[in-house]
């Protein structure tokens, strides 16, 4: 075991304020259950899970009601026993629509428990991921990849690397800190079980230097785990939680283009979603439920909340104090890659990692200028993409024109948009030209 | 020799070499071509819209003569384009009839409410991308203008946060109906004049939240419709397969989302 | 009837939802503060004369953009400040003596010729103060090359003169109406010898401005100033101006080994003409220059080399090329731009080219 | 060096678009993309150097001898050229069908390209030898070439500008085009 400072930092970056002292203090406190929950089928990467229950059905906390409806999906558990009221559509986070299950909670709460593996460390791999899959377990850094998919790589791309990725990175979100301060020996076995299911010779636990304690207190986890264990201090650089940029800070290798972690022998894992992993093991417990920090300049008391998976936004305002002054922009995520949503008649789903509300005095207009060339954005793209020149071609409709400057690699981090002086909605130009080409491809597929 | 003849002969040999080079090179070298695509993709009206699904019209022309494709496939050549193709290849002409696109939804701002401020890009597909986009109604017109743009006629215009085609300059090439994200837009029989311009499936009180002018489902058009006009769940559709001149429809529709087209405009409006 | 609509809506877009604070009216600002020391200088040594270009081109700039605007039926873009740069850098760029109807001329050329037929800042290819200037000096040739006897600079002339030492009472004559950089070219093209420029006050009077030239490009010290405040704020980059100066020193040190007698040492290249006031100030103009740092090495190479083919080739029309070089590297900006793109990350080579 | 000033002269100070108005159709018709600007240069290069030779042939061998030179050129070089391009354009789509498929629709544009022809009488003008004419056509050609690339590039950022609408299009491809050669005067008088 040992402390490392990161031997590589990528390319490009920004470093925004980070506004993290908001919430940094405040402990984990655990939501009191709601009387609804509105629990999304959409809450990760993939197909949304297929409906198992029925409006009228009752159910009791941790039982199945949704199950994977593909390769790429992942199951969905009651958050909490109550009754099935309706299986009705709801708007997500993201902006999308999908079916969602409401159940009304009771007031006598019943626990249906999964099996649990507490000798993990004999069970066989192939056992684990299947418990992991069954128990909805996605990662919970953002995207909602589903886990079991991503501990089972093919045989011939062989994990020598497992990183465990405290970095967070976005401004203001404190979940994953106050997660490694108060939970570092449930995230140690969750990461151990992973390493132990992808026989990986190495871990390293990366986290960005503006968090010494975090530091600290996986140090103290960790410190007599066998092998070659180490925490990867990485200098405090947006986009360091994105996940090819860290695998290049941690280990110098590059994740190549259209690849993925796997393909550099890496596999990358949120230290919530090893907390989630451990729970799912050891404690028999489905993903039903996660912390999320509920902060930013126009909520009365910033906090991080433990809550149901399912709880809609208004339900975590009411337990922050309510909206201080007027809340302008409401944000499910940080600031930099999260979703502004309409309404707080939203839920919040495995992969909801914050909710900031800013006020009017906080919000960035973006009214777009024409491109004043500064190339600002092409120095501080991590993927040292153009955007500059992309944004332009996809805003004369230019796709084709767009695409040989490799548009379908922008991880739409938002640095580029951050910096421009010009304010233009980078990004927002990048999802826009990304969904045409996504659509031209699905549809070159449907007719070859 | 005097300079004229001098000339003459040169410049006539010159003239007779190079066509003896050329017409050598063409007899041997040459690489054929079907001369009957050069005639019928000068017969296309030479749009390049591609609502017939080719690239072009010189490629259509080459899929009509090469592959047997379809002749009635061009839109803005209309019934006369069609049966002219038909008759030179020799083939049989298919019927065919004047479609035009119409967007159905006529919650503009006045009438149908926002949600949220929008700030961003002005594109529909964006604008839906982002939180769901601002309009209150999920079915509804966003009025972003992506169907105006793809529109090789300029037959759309955006006025007061809705969409509107000009049936007199659509040439119904389809561009628009793909391009909405919301699907709002159809081909529809250009002697169609009644629709219901409305698109939510939604039960009547919660489209009564969002907008003025929104199909509630009471049915009351079905009965007057005599079967041209049909359910889809809460959302009262047109059968465009039969006639539609009953203009009851249109006085007696609670929601006031059946409209009848108006008028040409007179020379003088 | 409308339904009702919450009283306050929350605002939607896409993210991010941060932004720097930065913005395109403050980099124009900061570079007018830039600007600032250069043009005190101007007073000192050019008085009114300065003043009065100074305040013709920008007023003229702004007017004619104001005029544009309108007429285009456009928002107005005055707030932005860019054409309160281009102004000052068109007036830098003229000769003390010029008539102010030719300032007024340049000035509308280069704003709603250069720039804003293309629909203003940010869409303009070449730098609207250089095509401005460029159209002078091939439409007002004469004004455009005389340079007025000011008291200070006669005597500094004169000295310049006496420090050659075969120099002909012609020659010295010549010198008095002329830039070091024009003197330079007129003794290449007659065979004379070259002024050496080597005494150490005379060093410290191009320091300083002491010499002929244009109104805001004679003092390198206040453009260095001026330099170094841009930088700081980070407004440019070391790239352009460096690779710039650096590829100049080269070839005129290099020239100077071979051919002494026939060219002006190195460091006097770089202190003549409107070279510095070109690399810090106009090569590095953000919308007509690359956006890759690598770009911008090629770009600023590739303003030296022209600037040297211009200023030594005996047969060349013009003294001094920063003005023509720059604007020739402008056309080339988009060949740059697709040349020099950055190595997408995840990939082997530099692809992503179309 | 007498050959590199040749070169030099061609390609950057009488450059035959920017300083001698030549094939101006050509610069303004085929600078939309780069892809289709490197196979109008591809196709210029090869058929001014091709032609380069071709009318020196001609004019050594025929017209002088019979002493029509005088008045004859004109006509005789156009016919040639022509009847070149047209020879060049069936050749290669028979033996060469990517290329052609490349070149394939400039060839025709070549065909009364002033450029072509500017270079051949230049060629005669000033007298050069076989070598030299061939050199020089090569030159031009490339010097075209160079200002289709540079003018292409801008063209592409200026397709994305946002003009008044009466300056959209060509209008707006004009005035930068006088831009750009008022750009490259610069280079006036470097080589005589």
């Amino acid at each position: 075991m040992a402390t490392i400072p990161s031997p590589h930092t990528f390319r490009g970056g920004i470093h925004p304020a980070y506004n993290k002292a908001l919430a940094a203090a405040a402990p984990i406190r655990e939501l009191p259950l709601p009387a609804r929950l509105t629990v999304p089928m959409s809450q990760h990467l993939g197909a949304p899970a297929k409906p198992v229950v029925k409006a009228g059905d009752t159910v009791a906390g941790g039982q199945l009601v949704a199950e994977a409806a593909g390769f790429i999906s992942a199951p969905v558990h009651a958050p909490a026993a109550g009754k099935v009221v309706a299986i009705e559509e709801t708007l997500t986070a993201s902006g999308r629509a999908c079916a969602a299950v409401v159940i009304e909670t009771a007031p006598e709460q019943v626990w249906q428990p999964l099996p649990t593996f507490p000798e993990w460390r004999f069970t066989d791999a192939k056992q684990l991921i299947e418990h992991i899959g069954a128990a909805g377990v996605v990662g919970m850094g953002g995207a909602g990849f589903p886990t079991r998919v991503k501990l089972s790589p093919p045989s011939d791309k062989p994990i020598d690397t497992v990183i465990l990725n405290g970095a967070e990175c976005e401004p203001y979100l404190t979940s994953d800190h106050r997660m490694m301060l108060e939970h570092a020996a449930e995230i140690r076995i969750g990461a151990e079980i992973i390493r132990h299911i992808l026989g990986a010779r190495s871990l390293r636990i990366a986290i960005e230097d503006n968090k010494p304690d975090a530091i600290a207190a996986m140090e103290k986890a960790f410190q007599d785990t066998d092998g070659d264990v180490a925490v990867t201090v990485l200098r405090t650089s947006y986009p360091q939680g994105s996940e090819k940029q860290q695998i290049f800070s941690v280990t110098g290798r590059e994740v190549p283009r259209g690849g993925l972690p796997m393909d550099v022998g890496c596999v990358v894992e949120n230290v919530s979603t090893a907390f989630a992993v451990f729970d799912a093991v050891v404690n028999g417990r489905p993903l039903v439920r996660r912390v999320i920090t509920v902060t930013g300049d126009a909520i009365a008391q910033p906090a991080n909340l433990l809550a149901p998976c399912g709880t809609l936004y208004s339900d975590l305002v009411a337990a922050c104090g309510g909206v201080a002054g007027q809340a302008a922009k409401v944000i499910s995520g940080g600031p930099m890659m999260g979703f502004a949503v309409s309404s707080l008649a939203v839920p919040t789903g495995k992969t909801a990692s914050g909710l900031l509300l800013l006020s009017p005095k906080k919000i960035s207009d973006f009214s777009s200028q024409a491109c004043i060339a500064c190339g600002r954005c092409v120095d501080a793209c991590p993927m040292r993409l153009s955007p500059a020149e992309l944004s332009q071609c996809i805003e004369a409709d230019d796709i084709d024109g767009a695409e040989p400057l490799a548009l379908m690699d922008c991880i739409e981090c938002g640095s580029c948009a951050f910096v421009c002086p010009a304010r233009r909605p980078l990004v927002h130009h990048m999802r826009r030209g990304k969904a045409v080409v996504m659509a031209r491809r699905a549809a070159a597929k449907k007719t070859p | 020799m005097d300079p004229i003849t001098t000339s003459t002969l040169c410049i006539g040999g010159i003239g007779l070499a190079s066509a003896a080079a050329l017409a050598v090179a063409e007899k041997y070298l040459s690489v054929p071509q079907d001369p009957r695509i050069g005639k019928v993709t000068e017969m296309l009206p030479g749009a390049n819209c591609g609502g017939c699904g080719y690239a072009g019209c010189a490629d259509y022309a080459r899929a009509i003569v090469a592959d047997n494709a379809e002749c009635n496939l061009c839109a803005p050549g209309g019934p006369a384009c069609a049966q002219a193709i038909a008759a030179f290849l020799g083939r049989a002409a298919a019927a065919m009839e004047r479609r035009v696109a119409i967007v159905l939804c006529c919650g503009d701002d006045t009438e149908a409410l926002r949600r949220a401020a929008y700030n961003g890009i002005a594109d529909c597909a964006a604008a839906q991308a982002t939180a769901g986009g601002d309009k209150g109604c999920a079915y509804g017109c966003l009025g972003y203008g992506s169907c105006a743009r793809v529109c090789p006629v300029n037959a759309i215009r955006i006025a007061n946060g809705i969409a509107k085609v000009d049936k007199a300059l659509c040439i119904a090439c389809g561009k628009c109906v793909a391009a909405c994200p919301r699907k709002l837009i159809k081909l529809v029989p250009a002697a169609a004049e009644i629709h219901v311009l409305c698109s939510s499936k939604d039960k009547g009180p919660a489209v009564k939240k969002v907008c003025g002018t929104g199909c509630i489902g009471c049915r009351i058009c079905t009965k007057l419709a005599d079967g041209a006009i049909t359910m889809d769940g809460f959302l009262a559709v047109v059968d465009y397969a039969k006639p539609l001149t009953n203009e009851e429809t249109v006085a007696k529709c609670p929601g006031h989302c059946i409209r009848k087209d108006a008028p040409p405009p007179t020379p003088n409006s | 009837m409308k339904p009702e609509a919450p009283s306050d809506l929350l605002v939607i877009s896409s993210s991010p939802h941060a932004h720097c604070g930065e913005s395109v009216t403050r980099i124009m600002l900061d570079v007018v503060i830039a600007l600032m020391p250069a043009f005190a200088m101007s007073l000192w040594l050019f008085q009114w004369q300065a003043l009065r270009l100074a305040a013709v081109c920008v007023a003229a700039c702004l007017l004619t953009e104001w005029l544009c605007r309108r007429a285009m039926r456009r928002a107005s873009s005055l707030s932005d400040g860019s054409a309160v740069i281009t102004g000052l850098l068109l007036a830098f760029n003229l000769p003390p003596a010029l008539p102010t109807w030719m300032a007024v001329a340049g000035s509308v050329f280069a704003i709603a010729v250069a720039k804003q037929v293309f629909g203003g800042l940010g869409y303009n290819p070449f730098n609207p103060a250089l095509a401005g200037r460029a159209f002078m000096l091939i439409s007002f040739t004469g004004a455009m090359t005389t340079w007025s006897r000011s008291p200070w600079i006669q005597k500094v002339a004169y000295a310049a003169g006496s420090a050659t030492t075969q120099a002909t009472e012609v020659a010295v004559d010549a010198m008095t109406a002329a830039t070091p950089l024009g003197f330079a070219k007129e003794a290449l093209k007659a065979g004379a010898p070259m002024p050496l420029f080597s005494d150490l006050a005379l060093l410290k009077d191009f320091f300083l401005g002491n010499v002929n030239g244009c109104i805001g490009e004679t003092s390198a010290a206040a453009l260095l100033l001026g330099a170094a405040y841009l930088l700081i704020r980070r407004v440019i980059t070391w790239h352009i101006p460096v690779a710039y100066l650096a590829t100049v020193f080269a070839y005129a040190a290099i020239l100077h080994l071979v051919a002494p007698g026939t060219s002006l040492p190195p460091h006097v290249h770089l202190l003549s003409g409107g070279l510095l006031l070109g690399a810090f100030f106009m090569a590095t103009d953000m919308v007509t220059s690359p956006l890759t740092r690598r770009g911008m090495l090629v770009f600023g190479v590739g303003c030296g080399v022209i600037t040297m083919l211009i200023r030594t080739v005996k047969t060349g029309a013009y003294p001094e090329g920063v003005s023509f070089a720059i604007l020739i590297m402008n056309a080339f900006t988009p060949l740059i731009n697709r040349a020099t793109r950055n190595r997408v990350f995840g990939t082997k080579k530099e692809c992503a080219r179309s | 060096m007498e050959y590199l000033l040749l070169i030099i002269s061609a390609i950057l100070v009488n450059n035959f678009v920017l300083s001698r108005f030549l094939g101006i159709c050509p610069f303004l018709g085929v600078s939309k993309k780069i892809s289709t600007a490197l196979g109008m240069s591809g196709a210029v290069v090869f058929v001014i150097t091709i032609a380069s030779a071709v009318t020196w042939c001609l004019q050594t061998y025929l017209l002088v001898p019979l002493g029509l030179d005088k008045f004859l050129q004109t006509l005789s070089f156009i016919l040639v050229i022509a009847a070149l391009v047209q020879l060049i354009d069936i050749v290669m789509k028979r033996f060469a069908p990517p290329l052609h498929a490349a070149l394939g629709i400039f060839l025709p544009l070549i065909t009364t390209n002033c450029a072509v022809l500017g270079v051949a009488v230049l060629n005669m003008k000033e007298g050069y030898g076989f070598f030299k004419s061939v050199l020089f056509g090569f030159a031009a050609a490339l010097g075209f070439a160079l200002a289709l690339l540079i003018f292409t590039g801008l063209r592409e950022k200026i397709e994305r500008a946002a003009p008044p609408r009466c300056f959209k299009g060509v209008a707006i491809s004009l005035v930068t085009a006088g831009l750009l050669s008022l750009a490259f005067m610069g280079f006036s008088g470097l080589v005589k």
